[in-house]
């Protein structure tokens, strides 16, 4: 239904609970993965206190059950459902919705001048799906014994004997979440894919579409091509913990490492899925800030296509110690080392755009360059990972959690905090403080680099990953002052956070009212009010004349931007070409 | 306070500490370049009244050559490397004058087979110790690798050494301790709810000791 | 939706009651190259798994009109193939060291 | 021109061309790709783990009913063709059951006449196979291997390398996964084609202008056909 917005009004649950427009998707996303966001952070923290203070009782710890605490100290059992339920909620409920449900849902159609997605029913589906496999994922904490216990990445057969791992029914309750949200993805997707390919408006030809949608593209395809091979996987799992198959049970015929290979051929393709649409976002803020086109655009477009390749050909780089072919691993390590060259691209084109511009430091622009300055740490920690002699002291210990929370903080969360405020007059037709924001992006800045830097270096002196007391080791005792020091820093960074969460919501209610163009951007969607109306342009289409990054272009006259939308007495108005129908 | 690499102990550790200490270099100048820059850009061209920005699309010379750098580096990385890599994890690696041991890991401890006085696996005097990795100092040695229930990961610090034992899968896996003394083992690969404690200790032994040792375990602490 | 035009035919539209008769008798020809032909275990690989492809390829091409299709289309249901073989290649090379 | 469209709820998308097909089609297709990989995940493993094992898999027709899943296969391949029949149809405008045509013995058969084929084959299939897996269980093939003290446990005693005993742990384990959910993607078709009949088919919503519907599901109905052709082979055959 896209209903033009002048048209009945609806009730409220039509309008906000299972609506189809593509906008308050979007939203329901926002506000779900931002739950599970809080959610994962408080695991975080707990893990943290558990590796800075062992044995300590956990502040608070006491309303926590007895099969997870005792007389307050963190349980072994406790422990790894913590890291298990952290990494889960943050990669498949947190950044992963955040970045594509939530982005995807809210700028393709505006940024392409589309009423609406292809199929917005389908959409709504998508959501409610995903917001069920939370639900279920969830509520693994409350069965009998407790989370998963497997690891985010739920090796077999760990994962499929509930004699071994502890967890009887929330193993399976996490392979049935799986199933579910990897539906939900594939609908998501085939969504977006659809949507960019045939529902741009006139003029918008693929090569004036704004990275972060061009992103938003690859990242689509890779979803849809590797969420179905977690699904296959997560079925087979299912099924070996239920029905008694034998997938991944050597001792009748199975093989522990297809799980390995099923999970990592889909994991490598989602490490992009997560990082990918940060990138995108990033340009197009970056741009803004700079008041500058992107340097090289061509360029940045083949780099992500570029990555999104190569990312087929790199899982084996997660197996590297999992006594794999040395001859396929070697293969692995040079595909995975090709990855720097798009991602070196990409960060340099970056400091290209900033070179010579104009820059204004919004809080989105401040959020994005710590997201350059973040990513290239953690890209270039990842070389040290993909050699493969030098991975092997480094792998499976704190050194990967840095690299990837290097990725996947410093990247994805930090392309988050500058996404949120600049997307959020869209949303909410209000701007977010602009003064708690930048408070919030220093003192995360610092924090954040107090907390996962140091990890680089208790990796380096070996501590093995999702251990729960580092201090049983002779070799891992010299270094546990800096895993307190690293405690402290993340019970700092976690509240910080709150800055950021008081500013979301204050300013949902609060906030000074968005101009039309804020950013003074040159995007399709600031050409319609905040926020935008149901329908977005219905029963018009907007008309494109340029690209997206005409930032103090000579025909901009006085002004420093000149909007997509703009028509210069020198522009042609582009032809509309109908949509092909009927059966060919 | 440690904030390097443990001490090395096997003749693994050489190589890979050379060339973790290369990939630093390579990647602190790399990473000194983008955030020197970022901040010169963010100084020199911050905005002020009446400045308005250069107005390029991008410049293909400038791209080919960050293009070029690290396509360059990364194939270089990649060929050094590989070298190193088969050497350590090749079957054909393994010299032939290899005292072979058991390793077999379940949860959660390790059980260590020694070949007994005749020095071959698989005859009637080998033992098994639990929790104990008795090896000989110079001494190349290869460790077959296997697992009861889960994966788990056999990991020595101090030799640079980590490779997963699978459930169903003989995997070798061979070293040569350089310094007589005491280590450990810890399990690299989250194996259940006991993984932070399955550890085990090594005792590098000069080949005198060793013999005593085996000669001790053969005659008394056989299993 | 827009009011959709004149769907133009732009090809001759294949037999398919002679795509099914061929589908039919390579059907049978599999099931005796199975069980009745006395042929070599690993020619009879092969040949069923040729025959299997090309039964599959006469269904996409013709019942599900990719032969008639542009490009653009047919590379959306060529590009998961490669990344099927890459999957599998990879994970038997894993086993055959 | 296309912008305006008296259509006011439904605002049309002038677009550049991309596929050059319309959207529920290019749609489908992409969902199609996805699927691919699905059952990659799943007969890649089944290729995977008989590759890797090193006791002698069961021989073709030991355990399976072969003659059975023939006709199975004839089902599906007739639901093929009657599917594209029905789209044939529908393209020239016929929307009717059966017509006499003068001068032909033969009926001429409109989209009615052969979706309602479609759906009686399909449904027959996923009956047959339900059927198949009833007598599979009833003599001790099951999805965790031969079942104890039954029939099928007996022979493979008796002959372990036809019965393929060492394997029938893994065996169980691929036939029904693999079988099962395409008998599941199956049921979805004809679910879908059953909602379709009954709300668009017969109500002769469909048109000579517009058949979208009828394309749409006619291209999983095939892409499932297909992974049949792949899967009869291997599983069955080989």
């Amino acid at each position: 239904m896209t209903a033009p917005a002048h048209h009945e009004p609806m009730s409220f649950w039509r309008k906000y609970i299972f609506s189809t427009d593509h906008k308050i998707i979007g939203i329901q996303f926002l506000f779900v993965s931002l739950f599970f966001l809080l959610l994962g952070g408080l695991l975080a923290m707990q893990i943290r206190w558990q590796l800075g203070f062992p044995g300590k009782p956990l502040p608070g710890g006491g309303i926590l059950p007895e099969s997870m605490v005792s007389g307050g100290v963190i349980l072994p059992e406790y422990y790894i459902q913590l890291v298990t339920m952290h990494g889960t909620f943050m990669v498949f409920f947190a950044i992963m919705p955040l970045l594509v449900g939530v982005y995807a849902n809210f700028l393709i159609p505006l940024k392409l001048g589309g009423h609406d997605m292809a199929f917005p029913r389908i959409n709504m589906w998508s959501f409610w799906l995903a917001l069920l496999a939370g639900m279920i994922m969830l509520s693994g904490f409350f069965v009998p014994d407790g989370a998963p216990r497997a690891g985010w990445t739920m090796y077999a057969p760990l994962s499929a004997r509930p004699d071994l791992s502890g967890a009887t029914i929330s193993q399976k309750l996490w392979s049935i979440s799986i199933v579910i949200l990897s539906l939900s993805s594939v609908m998501g997707s085939v969504n977006y894919i659809t949507t960019v390919i045939n529902h741009r408006a006139p003029g918008m030809t693929w090569f004036r579409m704004p990275l972060s949608v061009w992103a938003l593209f690859i990242t689509a395809i890779l979803a849809v091509l590797a969420l179905p091979v977690l699904q296959g996987a997560a079925i087979l799992l299912l099924f070996d913990q239920t029905i008694g198959t034998h997938f991944f049970d050597p001792g009748a015929g199975g093989q522990a490492l297809l799980w390995q290979h099923l999970f990592w051929f889909f994991g490598h393709p989602e490490v992009y899925i997560l990082i990918l649409p940060a990138m995108g976002m990033v340009s197009d803020i970056i741009a803004n800030g700079s008041r500058k086109p992107i340097f090289g655009y061509h360029s940045m477009v083949f780099a992500i296509i570029g990555i999104a390749f190569l990312g087929w050909l790199v899982w084996g780089h997660h197996m590297f110690m999992s006594g794999m072919n040395p001859t396929l691993g070697s293969t692995f390590m040079v595909s995975t080392l090709l990855i720097a060259v798009p991602s070196a691209i990409k960060v340099f084109n970056w400091m290209g755009t900033m070179w010579r511009g104009n820059l204004r430091f919004h809080v989105p622009m401040l959020n994005a360059i710590g997201f350059v300055s973040m990513f290239t740490i953690g890209g270039l920690s990842g070389i040290f990972m993909a050699a493969t002699p030098v991975d092997i002291p480094l792998h499976d210990t704190q050194f990967i959690v840095a690299h990837l929370h290097y990725v996947l903080f410093g990247g994805s969360l930090f392309a988050l905090f500058a996404a949120i405020p600049y997307w959020f007059p869209k949303m909410f037709g209000r701007m977010m403080s602009e003064r708690i924001g930048k408070v919030h992006f220093v003192l995360t800045f610092i924090f954040y680099n107090m907390t996962f830097f140091p990890m680089h270096i208790i990796g380096m002196g070996g501590q093995m990953r999702r251990i729960y007391d580092p201090t049983i080791y002779d070799f891992l005792k010299p270094q546990q002052p800096l895993n307190v020091f690293i405690s402290y820093s993340a019970f700092a960074l976690f509240a910080v956070q709150f800055l950021f969460a008081f500013n979301f919501l204050w300013s949902l209610k609060f906030g000074k009212k968005a101009p039309q163009n804020p950013w003074e951007d040159n995007g399709l969607e600031w050409s319609l009010p905040n926020p935008a109306p149901h329908g977005n342009w219905a029963p018009k289409t907007p008309n494109v004349y340029r690209g997206p990054y005409e930032f103090s272009s000579p025909e901009a006259g006085n002004k420093d931007f000149l909007p997509q939308t703009l028509k210069l007495p020198t522009d042609r108005d582009p032809v509309p070409v109908p949509l092909p129908a009927g059966g060919h | 306070m440690r904030w390097w690499l443990p001490d090395a102990g096997s003749t693994f550790a050489g190589p890979i500490d050379a060339l973790f200490l290369a990939i630093l270099i390579i990647t602190g100048i790399a990473l000194v370049v983008v955030e020197v820059g970022l901040v010169t850009f963010v100084i020199k061209y911050r905005a002020r009244p009446g400045r308005k920005a250069f107005y390029t699309h991008g410049s293909t010379r400038a791209e080919v050559i960050w293009t070029a750098i690290p396509a360059v580096t990364m194939v270089a990385l990649g060929l050094i490397s590989n070298h190193y890599w088969v050497l350590i994890k090749d079957k054909k690696s393994i010299p032939p004058n290899a005292y072979h041991l058991g390793v077999h890991a379940k949860q959660f401890e390790w059980q260590v087979t020694y070949p007994g006085p005749d020095e071959k696996l698989g005859t009637s005097d080998d033992f098994t110790v639990r929790n104990q990795l008795h090896v000989i100092v110079n001494q190349p040695t290869a460790v077959e690798l296997t697992a009861e229930d889960v994966i788990h990961s056999f990991f020595v610090p101090e030799w640079r050494l980590k490779q997963d034992a699978v459930p169903g899968m003989h995997i070798m896996a061979w070293f040569q301790p350089t310094k007589t003394g005491e280590y450990e083992i810890g399990c690299a690969e989250l194996c259940g709810m006991g993984h932070y404690k399955m550890r085990a200790r090594v005792f590098v032994h000069t080949p005198e000791d060793y013999k005593a040792w085996i000669a001790q375990q053969a005659a008394g602490g056989t299993e | 939706m827009t009011t959709p035009a004149q769907p133009t035919t732009t090809h001759v539209r294949p037999n398919y009651m002679l795509i099914w008769l061929y589908l039919f008798v390579m059907t049978i020809a599999e099931v005796l190259l199975a069980f009745e032909l006395p042929v070599s275990r690993n020619l009879k690989l092969i040949l069923l798994l040729v025959m299997a492809i090309w039964k599959a390829m006469l269904v996409a091409l013709y019942f599900m009109h990719l032969k008639f299709e542009r490009w653009r289309l047919r590379v959306i249901f060529l590009v998961p193939l490669p990344l099927a073989a890459i999957l599998v290649t990879a994970v038997i090379m894993e086993k055959v060291r | 021109m296309q912008t305006q469209t008296t259509d006011a709820m439904r605002p049309p998308f002038p677009a550049e061309t991309g596929a050059g097909v319309y959207s529920n089609k290019l749609g489908m297709w992409v969902f199609l790709a996805s699927d691919v990989m699905f059952f990659t995940a799943l007969i890649g493993s089944y290729i995977v783990l008989r590759f890797g094992l090193s006791t002698p898999w069961a021989q073709p027709g030991a355990v399976l009913n072969v003659p059975l899943t023939g006709l199975n296969t004839f089902l599906l391949i007739c639901s093929s063709v009657s599917m594209v029949k029905a789209y044939a149809a529908i393209a020239d405008g016929k929307k009717h059951f059966l017509r006499k045509v003068p001068g032909k013995t033969l009926q001429d058969g409109g989209l009615k006449f052969w979706m309602l084929i479609t759906i009686i084959c399909g449904a027959g299939f996923v009956g047959v196979q339900m059927v198949e897996y009833i007598k599979l269980v009833g003599h001790g093939f099951t999805p965790t291997g031969f079942r104890e003290g039954s029939l099928l446990a007996e022979h493979a005693l008796a002959d372990p390398v036809k019965y393929g005993a060492g394997a029938a742990g893994m065996y169980g384990s691929t036939f029904f996964t693999m079988t099962g959910f395409h008998g599941f993607h199956v049921t979805c078709g004809v679910i879908s084609m059953l909602y379709l009949y009954f709300t668009k088919v017969l109500p002769e919503k469909y048109s000579a202008q517009d058949y979208r519907g009828i394309e749409v599901i006619g291209l999983y109905w095939h892409f499932v056909d297909l992974v049949w052709i792949i899967l009869f082979t291997i599983v069955y055959l080989i």
